[in-house]
């Protein structure tokens, strides 16, 4: 069980500690929301305010978004840009994205300031606005979350109830295998350094469909998006300045039409782009207000390019791109 | 007078419908979790909070085609009609939230032009409300009491249905829904007054499960002289400029015009576009009057709350949630109205904001 | 169905491939006319986006052929494309598209015999599996 | 279905006009719509635009410079920035466009009978006021207004737009036509003493102390030039146009000179897409560009939120 009360006294004395001395430019973090169970991303400028920060299993947001952001802003005319580091807070996954950015040289290194926070788990916010239906609607901000052996326990109005953590654990976490950011400036709290293995099981359904069974399945799923485009905006390693789908000169790729034709170039182009690169921080599916299984498919290219190239994004700054690199006996069995 | 129609007899409503008028019928579907409006031939569950896309797909399709082009020889010279039918729809369990947005929509679709596929929709379709009852709603981000709305609203609709277990309660409330009664036949049965009382019943306590609200007072004036505020950075700073608010928006009616060729037929089409995106407002020769979120989060407010008062003479919002609920990073139009009230009043009396700068 | 011939867009790159089909033209070799070659410099050039494109406008088959690996005109283009085509042809799979559809080959610009075997064998692949409906959005509605 | 608002008419193109070279060129376009119930419909004021499509490619807005006339000729200036316009500037003489229209508010000119005007434009941006002074000068209309004054500028003589017309101007004595061309062509610069051939430099510290004589092309930017023609703003009013930073400088010097607000217009240009206020996009604040405008007053202008 984690102690959420000291990870989060913890960040708040780092943060603290930063923002008095002025090693960081600002505390990009979570805080809680007033009107929602679930936790949102803040932005904290002063010692005064480091109080707002928490973590918690709401914490959901991959916050690393926030830095392509910055590292975007170009300083107003006749303003001396204020280079200092960012700080953030990451959970393992998210810790895993800095690296790609790193790696990709988006965000230099000595650009972001992190506090990585050691396996809080996050449940999914979907899942957990079910299970709070039958509180009074008001009331379910103020639940309250806590772990208890293999159930979490939901406070309000001094009653509690148990659910299994299995019904409201995000997807991402039930199948998690890193549980100590792989990069940061000061760690909090303790957790595994070891890396479990990733055995894929949450495709294996999709593996196992004949072809045309997967196909009716994607059809069914993407048949639905409504290119709302917000896979793309939360994904941190989405970061071009002109996307393919936005770019009208000198050709435009997609048609603006939401259909199956334009819906599937429009997701498998994106898988392609992110194939290599993509940390599998989940943010993609958990923003799809049409629910969309979109990890799905980027996890089955991790596998692949694990298993063809032996290709672990999100691990260590030094390595290539996987696109960006070759191995000469890399394998082509398929090719004529 | 009110009358009753049994839950088993409604398919052979439905059957009814098809075979004497040729209705097409269209009725919220869960499908891997997901509720939308789909045509259909047997009457689902119903059992359904929302649709996670709005019901303005069924008038204002996501993509419509609006003309065919003409062809000689290599070029497109002209415009062609394309083929529209002409059979009734039927929208079976709208909720009234978004009935009422109907009515906003009217407004701007019929604003001076009238804009003719909406229009042909919207004449040929029958709104069939369902009063929002416990414990399916409310959803977590409702707050259509607070919008001049309530979860037995039946402005909009043609028809309102309660659900009373058994039976739904029906309330014609116009020529299209008559029309309904008179094709249903006996199979709408008069209700008394042990239905009549226990239905009101129902509504107060639907009424009563709305507690999050949104004081509308003030927040035009506050908007009015808060262009300019600091509040905007403040609440936009996460915002990801995804449109999921405009999207999904049961009210929101940004649409781009464009054309598609595809294997050598052409044809017109628009689409929903968000004012969320950079490019929406772009000149071609690079200008963006609207070029950040935070301009961007504004002009969604301030058209939902303001423009749309001036214009047309009503709030652009009905209180649905899918923008809250739908929001990846908690950005909630509740509080940021409440907020940008706020704002204004402590600017004025404390100088907080100025402190803050410092 | 008894007419339906299909259409396959060969990527080809300028200096093996599209030599290669050259030289199979010259030599007179025969090969079904069902693909129209796009020349790219190298078949590092292509894009996955420009296979996807191509099944979206409706080709049945797409064929990217380039230099044999050690023999591209850039040293090294050829491996590159080696990865994302291999990966692009699993992520077909996994979507429920035949990935027979889509053919990586190499071929010099000495094999205008291979070239032109290349083209027979996938036109027949791709006669077998019928016209491709999915991505065109065909399927859809 | 209701008449369809959306559905271009098609139209002929009469002639086409290079108006300018360079990386972005312009063009004007003459064309004819080409039914006659179409035409009897698409009856245009001064000020007023029209959604040109280009089949196949989609569709793009223009101001409308031809005068207001029954026979359905449009005529418009396109400059080449996107696709829709780089299409249209491949067409020539006899192909088909579509139009729609006349949509937008146009130019009070009945209201200015009796009153001297002054147009100033600079650039292409002239192309939307050109419907006004054509109207205006129009034999049949010239003698219900006053004085008439046209302040035109632009970066080079050759970037100078409809030539032929302006010749014309030149040599009618019922107009003042003054122009002129930007410094940086000159040898010297904004304080330089000399200037282009032909084109004398005026007093950029002092604008309003230039010497005039018969003369009336300058090296000069035109707001400066507007001080150093000095129009009366008694029962005047002025028409401007080019991007908002443009009209503020204009605005600026006319104010020196005792112009009210109210009695300067504009037009303004935002981007848009169905022309009739339902597509969003094109509102500057609650002021929707395509059906409250094109035509503004300054002092409307000012009372608008920032956001064009």
């Amino acid at each position: 069980m984690t102690d959420m009360k000291a990870l989060t006294d913890q960040i708040r004395s780092t943060a603290r500690e930063w923002l008095e001395k002025g090693e960081v430019k600002y505390i990009i973090g979570y805080e809680k929301d007033p009107n929602s169970p679930i936790a949102r991303p803040v932005f904290i400028h002063e010692p005064k305010d480091v109080d707002r920060l928490i973590i918690d299993l709401t914490c959901v947001n991959n916050l690393t978004r926030f830095l392509v952001d910055e590292m975007k802003n170009k300083p107003k005319r006749g303003e001396e840009p204020d280079l200092r580091p960012i700080g953030i807070v990451v959970k393992p996954c998210d810790s895993k994205t800095i690296v790609e950015l790193v790696k990709e040289k988006i965000v230099p290194r000595d650009r972001v300031k992190i506090i990585g926070v050691v396996s809080p788990s996050t449940i999914d916010p979907k899942k957990l606005n079910m299970a709070l239906k039958n509180i009074p609607q008001n009331k379910r901000k103020d639940v309250k979350l806590k772990e208890n052996g293999n159930d979490f326990i939901l406070e309000y109005d001094g009653e509690s109830s148990s659910i299994p953590q299995d019904d409201l654990l995000a997807d991402k976490c039930k199948v998690c295998v890193v549980h100590t950011p792989v990069i940061s400036d000061i760690t909090i709290g303790e957790g595994e350094k070891d890396w479990k293995k990733d055995n894929f099981e949450d495709i294996k359904d999709i593996e196992d469909m004949s072809p045309d069974e997967r196909w009716e399945f994607w059809k069914r799923q993407l048949d639905r998006c409504v290119r709302c485009y917000a896979c793309r905006e939360a994904c941190p390693l989405c970061y071009c300045e002109e996307c393919v789908f936005d770019r009208e000169k000198p050709y435009r790729w997609n048609e603006r039409t939401v259909g199956l034709k334009e819906n599937a170039f429009y997701h498998l182009v994106r898988a392609m782009h992110l194939a290599g690169r993509c940390v599998d921080c989940g943010e993609c599916e958990r923003v799809c207000p049409m629910d969309i299984p979109i990890r799905k498919i980027n996890r089955y290219l991790i596998k692949r390019a694990r298993e063809r190239f032996n290709v672990f994004p999100g691990i260590n700054v030094e390595e290539d791109p996987m696109f960006g690199s070759y191995d000469v006996d890399d394998p082509g069995e398929d090719i004529w | 007078m009110a009358k009753l129609i049994s839950k088993d007899k409604l398919d052979d409503l439905l059957s009814r419908l098809k075979e004497q008028e040729k209705y097409e019928v269209f009725a919220p579907v869960e499908v891997d979790g997901v509720t939308l409006y789909q045509h259909i031939n047997k009457v689902p569950s119903l059992e359904f909070t929302n649709s996670n896309k709005p019901p303005k797909d069924l008038f204002f399709p996501q993509t419509e085609t609006m003309f065919q082009l003409e062809r000689d020889d290599k070029v497109f010279v002209g415009t062609k009609d394309i083929e529209t039918s002409s059979d009734p729809i039927l929208v079976l369990g709208m909720r009234p939230c978004d009935s009422r947005a109907m009515l906003i929509l009217d407004k701007l679709f019929y604003w001076d032009y009238v804009d003719p596929y909406y229009k042909d929709r919207r004449d040929r379709t029958t709104i069939i409300s369902f009063t929002c009852t416990l414990p399916n709603m409310p959803k977590e981000s409702c707050f259509c009491t607070s919008m001049g709305g309530a979860p037995d609203s039946n402005e909009g609709a043609d028809m309102l249905w309660t659900d009373m277990g058994d039976v739904y309660y029906v309330e014609s409330l116009t020529d299209k829904g008559n029309k309904l009664l008179e094709l249903g036949g006996n199979l709408f049965t008069d209700s008394d007054q042990a239905h009549d009382s226990k239905v009101a019943e129902i509504k107060v306590n639907a009424k009563k499960a709305i507690s999050r609200k949104l004081d509308t007072n003030g927040v035009k004036e506050a908007l009015e002289k808060s262009f300019e505020s600091d509040y905007w950075d403040e609440f936009a700073a996460r915002c990801l400029g995804c449109g999921i608010c405009t999207l999904l928006c049961p009210t929101c009616h940004c649409f781009d015009i464009y054309d598609v060729i595809s294997n050598g037929e052409g044809r017109r089409e628009r689409t929903w576009d968000s004012c969320q995106y950079s490019h929406y407002t772009a000149h071609a020769s690079g200008h963006n009057p609207r070029p950040e979120k935070k301009h961007r989060q504004r002009n969604r407010i301030y058209h939902k709350f303001l423009y749309m008062e001036n214009n047309l003479d009503i709030i652009g919002c009905v209180g649905c949630g899918r923008c809250i609920s739908g929001c990846p990073v908690n950005i909630d139009i509740i509080e940021v109205a409440e907020g940008i009230k706020e704002a204004e009043g402590i600017k004025e009396a404390e100088g907080i904001k100025e402190a803050k700068n410092d | 169905m008894a007419d339906w011939e299909p259409k396959i867009i060969g990527f080809l790159c300028n200096w093996c491939s599209y030599t290669g089909a050259d030289l199979a033209g010259t030599s007179r070799l025969q090969y079904p006319s069902n693909i129209r070659i796009i020349k790219v410099m190298c078949s590092g050039r292509v894009n996955p986006q420009f296979v996807l494109k191509a099944f979206q406008e409706g080709a049945d088959g797409v064929l990217v052929s380039g230099c044999h690996p050690g023999d591209c005109h850039y040293i090294e283009g050829n491996y590159y494309a080696r990865r994302k085509l291999t990966l692009l042809k699993d992520l077909l799979e996994f979507m429920g598209v035949d990935p027979e559809r889509f053919q990586v080959s190499w071929v010099s610009a000495s094999e205008g015999h291979k070239f032109a075997e290349v083209v027979t064998k996938f036109t027949e692949q791709i006669k077998t599996l019928g016209p491709q409906t999915k991505l065109d959005g065909g399927d859809g509605e | 279905m209701t008449d369809n608002v959306y559905k271009p008419t098609t139209a002929t193109i009469k002639s086409i006009q290079l108006e300018a070279g360079g990386g972005r060129p312009i063009r004007t376009f003459k064309i004819q719509v080409d039914e006659q119930e179409a035409r009897d419909q698409f009856l245009h004021k001064p000020g007023q635009f029209a959604i040109i499509s280009y089949f196949g490619s989609g569709e793009s807005v223009f101001a409308i410079n031809s005068k207001p006339n029954k026979d359905g000729i449009i005529e418009f200036s396109v400059m080449r920035v996107g696709n829709v316009t780089g299409k249209l500037h491949e067409l020539e003489e006899g192909d088909k466009v579509g139009v729609r229209g006349p949509y937008g508010n146009s130019f009070p000119v009945e209201d200015w009978k009796g009153k001297d005007i002054v147009f100033i434009g600079a650039g292409i941006g002239v192309s939307p006021v050109a419907s006004v002074y054509r109207y205006v000068l129009a034999p049949e209309n010239r003698k219900d207004y006053g004085n008439v004054t046209v302040i035109y500028g632009a970066r080079t003589p050759k970037d100078l737009v409809f030539k032929d017309e302006f010749k014309t101007f030149e040599e009618r004595d019922d107009l003042d036509l003054w122009l002129c061309i930007d410094w940086k062509f000159g040898p010297k610069g904004p304080t330089g003493e000399s200037a282009m051939k032909g084109w004398p430099a005026i007093n950029m510290q002092a604008p309003g102390e230039t010497k005039v004589d018969s003369n009336r092309k300058f090296t000069a930017f035109v707001p400066q030039l507007v001080e150093v023609v000095k129009p009366n703003p008694e029962n005047a009013v002025a028409v401007t146009c080019g991007p908002p930073i443009a009209i503020k400088f204009i605005t600026q010097a006319l104010d020196k000179l005792g112009w009210g607000a109210d009695q300067i217009y504009t037009t303004l240009e935002n981007r848009m897409k169905c022309g009739i206020g339902k597509c969003g996009r094109c509102n500057i604040g609650d002021v929707y560009v395509c059906k409250h405008g094109p035509v503004f007053t300054y002092k409307e202008v000012k009372d608008m939120v920032p956001e064009f």
